[in-house]
């Protein structure tokens, strides 16, 4: 089953004609995923390699009956690609494209969210969903991916694909492997997936990982504690990092954290999660766990 | 970005958010004139993005032009927590009634803005909120309404405002709450919202942080970014594309993607070593990129070895490989480079870096295995 | 049980130190409404006979459980309360002001709706809610009003009192009466009414009273036919009315009707709905139904 | 309020939606100077709020001034549908490569704001609605939400706008919802926006309605209202705060609510009689208005008799009888009155008439009752 993305995913990539967009659509569809559309305005009647390009997502739909987008347009043009897939009726929106403008995200999230239908936005700045034998959409690496019942679910990218690289070598499968991005305003969060993971009957443990700033990694290590029944896995990177950029003293008021990876290990080890010391150690646990 | 003081200024002042009068002055004769331009008492303030300048000596009242220089010679050039003092901001002063704390702020976990107000203001909020967090009043304004007077109110009457200081602090908000969405900001703090003698309400300070995302819609942005000085190393890295922060370290630090960076600094960390810097070629980079990121890295003196720890999703390791072969053919490489590949197109990288052989340069196959001879090729260089 | 206000009903009045507000309180909490609370902002701590006075609803919520509000405050600041209300848990609002802008209204309604908390929004430019016996909201006469087993909605304030007040005359009594005004952006509308009265156990049968413009009777003539299993009379004012101000072509096109009392009353009798031709008219049909 | 052409013309030109240059004239004079300031070929537009002014000879193309003025000369004063023409609009001409047509209104049933456009434009959209429906490409705008780019990209190419048209029309797209919203518009049609040989896209048409409850917060829009000429009476009625519409019969109505006043107007009409007008006193009206109210209907020497139809709520009895009462004492009142009171403090009320009889002021128990009464009244007067 996975969760998100699988056999019954029709795919319009927005943003197809582009050179980034055409050569991911391209390995998307290499791995087995249903890619039935593209969009670029203007550009509608043409095709690429043979997939229909329509002027609107909304006339993608209704010719091909696309059900993911795969968003992939420049960063100012995003929120309204998003906006458009989801007026569509697309039901799960993938949003690769780095560098939106938070407020953009915010109103966008909310419209998304607010409108009660159920739609999931993934993204953006995230490298997407992959159901490992079943589709793939987005940029993660499909080989580095096996089959298996280990869901995962990450703020950062290139962090994900070494934990799925070291959990497949280690000879476990993942159901989906979820990129949520790093942005501020996330489409979705940490126990926006943990809740579809926790329902997924394919999915028999998780892998969290998280990473300095904000407070997802310690809201989604309560709420797991008195809402997942399946075993969560966690890795927090940056307990090293520099201070960096910080949102000044109301930040950490917020979240009421110091936004630290120590803070986030503690939480999570306090819920009761195990957390790996580095991406290695997690494939480790995980093995363990799975006996 | 952060902005310096009168810049966040300067930006609420053109959204109608009341803000004393005041002049910027680099030098102790700017100060003196700007002194003479106000008139009557004065306040002088460091120009720094740093807290803590008060109790640092960093702001000082002057009863006359003369007093003014003086305290803007005093002040300028002082290093405040490693800061050094460019600019003051000269602003007439005037006589506090009461100070408030009012903030505006992009909260991640609601995804949408929140506002913050407190009758206890011009002190740390961290400490309000840790010794009395029901003095703060907070109000989430949905992104899509936007604020209403209603949320006004409630932070006003929530945060128990003083009724003198009521009408014109309600009045203030909406337009502050503007400021933060029509400037992309993440942050506007005022602390202190002050109410003075005259019965006005004035933000007496403001620290505002903009969402670097959304420079291309605020050209006026790069004049405020001009005033900010960066190292050149960053400045250098900046230029080309490439996140670049200088750590204290002596191993230099290449990945792609903040996530994969920061655990690369924390296995170097745990191999026992120490990271140069921290850099992100961020996704999809080019062979361009790479040799750039190469050649910044290694102009540092201090690094004595390399690490590139590319896992490749977007980006794809045959470009990887051209950028690194491409930096050792056009620079003189001191330095050892330890290099993981994995991912996108990873073989091919791989194979081309075996066809490239260089004594400098070393294939690992794991993250681990390569931070820890990263390391202890830095410490054989410094044994 | 009547529907949207009754025993349970806490009332909170938004502008009750204002003339009218108070006027149409005092007779509102006679007629035996459990007045809780008003809010009008700087003159928290005061009350007007007896009833505390809040500066904001949030405060007046917490601090009297109240859970309707009643808005009578100038139209410029109607949306705002009407948002205030809803943000600060109200579950009913009612909201008398006339000259809301209409496109205030389009955002308050879109946020009370959006947020799919189930709070209902009665007007604005309404004369309010009554459920005879129980409780009273607004500013319909309690006197012309009788308890019974007629639901009564009505975009006209006036012809609701009218049509009441015949009901009353021949005996016929009403578990709830709602205006539901006359505004192009009303909070709630026929069919959102009609539901409740279909699943109000206490109420046998509907009146409903239209006005031409727009095609909120069509609409309503429709969805009736196929949702509600209790018996429907219906009034349409503006047989002869002038055609006055209309919105220009475009404003048909949308209705897809001419917005005539003619046409809504052909779509209401195609329904199956008796029209009454004039108000006494309807309280016949009702009184000959009921039998 | 409606807009004339000009007027709309000139909204839109504030939103940067690109119309025709052009200038008002009142005389042929005024006529001829725009079209030399203007240059080459002109139209000359008739203003007025009602359609089908081009079949009427209102709109006529002119080669050089001279042509200008005669044209204006030909136009003003014409009366099209009732409306007497006391502006034109010059306007420079250019060739016109397609018509579309491009609204948005306010949408009763859906709450939001409904956008439309056709590829079939400069003709009557209900002719297009109703032989081609297809050919409307419809979008509604989430009231929160604003306009997106897509809704524009949906609209252009939902209706199949010309390629060569398509950017222009989209980019024209978003500032007009935001002349329809920050106007407080209920509808702004474009009919026709054409495609010219230049390749630009202009807005030809403007018919733009706002909404009068939004007034206050749009100052400017009293300027506009200045130049719509209002019938005395119902300038003396709306400057009281009463809602007028004159009519053909004789039986003057007063009631209160713009529901029972049409259904008092219907059952005048049952009961054999034509109503005079229309007057609703609104929610809430006192003695004054009440008094002015039986002014203004009596001035009028068509009316034969008045029929006052008051269902108090808001409204009370006792303050019309008041009224009504002060209006028999300062008027010299030459037709019946009829009354009837029901609702708020009704019995006060008709206490109150009963103990101020007077020939002429009949009271009735009912609605239907008192309807009949006038229209016999008015019929006794004219037999």
């Amino acid at each position: 089953m996975a969760i998100l993305i699988g056999r019954d995913t029709r795919l319009v990539v927005q943003g197809l004609t582009g050179r980034e967009g055409s050569f991911h659509a391209k390995r998307n569809q290499e791995y087995g995923t249903d890619l039935v559309a593209g969009v670029t305005p203007g550009k509608g009647g043409s095709d690429v390699s043979g997939t229909p390009v329509f002027d609107t997502v909304e006339r993608a739909v209704s010719e091909t009956g696309a059900n993911a987008a795969l968003v992939f347009v420049p960063p100012r043009f995003a929120a309204d690609a998003i906006l458009e897939a989801h007026d569509a009726g697309i039901e799960v929106i993938i949003a690769v494209t780095e560098g939106v403008p938070a407020l953009d995200m915010a109103r966008a999230v909310a419209h998304v969210r607010g409108s009660g239908n159920g739609v999931y936005l993934i993204g953006p700045n995230c490298p997407g969903v992959i159901s490992p034998g079943l589709a793939n959409v987005g940029i993660i690496p499909g080989e580095i991916c096996s089959e298996g019942p280990v869901g995962l679910v990450s703020r950062s990218g290139t962090l994900t694909y070494q934990i799925v690289h070291e959990l497949t070598q280690k000879g476990v499968g993942q159901s989906t492997c979820v990129g949520i991005g790093g942005d501020p305003i996330p489409g979705s969060n940490f126990i926006d997936i943990l809740t579809l993971f926790e329902d997924d009957q394919d999915t028999e443990l998780v892998v969290v990982v998280g990473e300095i700033g904000g407070d997802a990694e310690e809201r989604a290590a309560e709420w797991s504690k008195a809402n997942m029944t399946k075993p969560i896995v966690a890795y927090v990177a940056g307990l090293t990092a520099p201070e960096g950029k910080r949102m000044g003293h109301a930040g950490a008021i917020v979240s009421g954290s110091k936004g630290t990876a120590k803070a986030k290990i503690e939480a999570l080890e306090g819920a009761g999660i195990r957390v790996g010391r580095n991406p290695t150690e997690v494939a480790e646990i995980v093995a363990e766990i799975k006996g | 970005m952060d902005l310096f003081e009168y810049q966040g200024k300067e930006l609420l002042r053109k959204f109608e958010v009341p803000v004393p009068e005041g002049r910027v002055a680099t030098n102790p004769d700017e100060a003196r004139a700007a002194a003479e331009g106000l008139g009557g008492k004065v306040v002088v303030k460091a120009q720094v993005q740093v807290g803590g300048r008060g109790k640092a000596g960093g702001i000082k009242l002057a009863s006359n032009p003369d007093e003014a220089s003086s305290a803007a010679e005093q002040i300028l050039g002082m290093d405040i927590k490693g800061h050094v003092v460019k600019r003051v901001l000269i602003e007439r002063a005037g006589i506090i009634e009461s100070e408030y704390y009012l903030s505006f702020l992009l909260d991640r976990s609601e995804r949408d803005v929140l506002g913050m107000m407190s009758a206890k203001g011009g002190i740390d909020i961290e400490e309000v909120a840790e010794t009395d967090p029901d003095a703060i009043a907070r109000v989430h304004i949905p992104p899509l309404l936007g604020i209403s007077d209603f949320h006004a109110r409630e932070l006003v009457f929530g945060a128990g405002i003083d009724a003198a200081a009521r009408k014109e602090a309600i009045a203030i908000i909406p337009p502050l709450y503007r400021a933060f969405v029509e400037s992309d900001a993440s942050l506007i703090e005022v602390n202190p919202l002050v109410l003075m003698d005259t019965g006005r309400v004035v933000a007496l300070d403001a620290k505002v942080t903009l969402d670097d995302s959304a420079d291309y819609r605020h050209p006026y942005f790069s004049e405020l970014k001009s005033a900010h000085e960066v190292p050149e190393q960053e400045r250098l890295a900046k230029e080309k594309g490439l996140n670049f922060i200088k750590l204290q370290g002596d191993v230099g630090i290449i990945g792609n993607g903040a996530g994969l960076v920061m655990s690369t600094l924390d296995v170097v960390k745990a191999a026992g070593g120490d990271s140069a810097n921290f850099l992100d070629v961020g996704g999809g980079a080019g062979a361009e990129l790479l040799s750039n990121a190469l050649e910044i890295i290694t102009s540092d003196k201090a690094v004595k070895a390399v690490l590139v720890n590319i896992f490749g999703g977007i980006t794809r390791c045959d470009l990887v490989a051209e950028g690194i072969i491409d930096a050792f053919g056009r620079l003189d490489m001191k330095v050892p480079v330890v290099v993981r590949l994995d991912g996108t197109n990873a073989e091919q990288g791989r194979k081309m870096l075996a066809d490239a052989p260089d004594e400098l340069l070393i294939a690992e196959k794991t993250m681990l295995g390569a931070a820890e001879k990263a390391v202890a090729l830095a410490h054989r260089g410094t044994d």
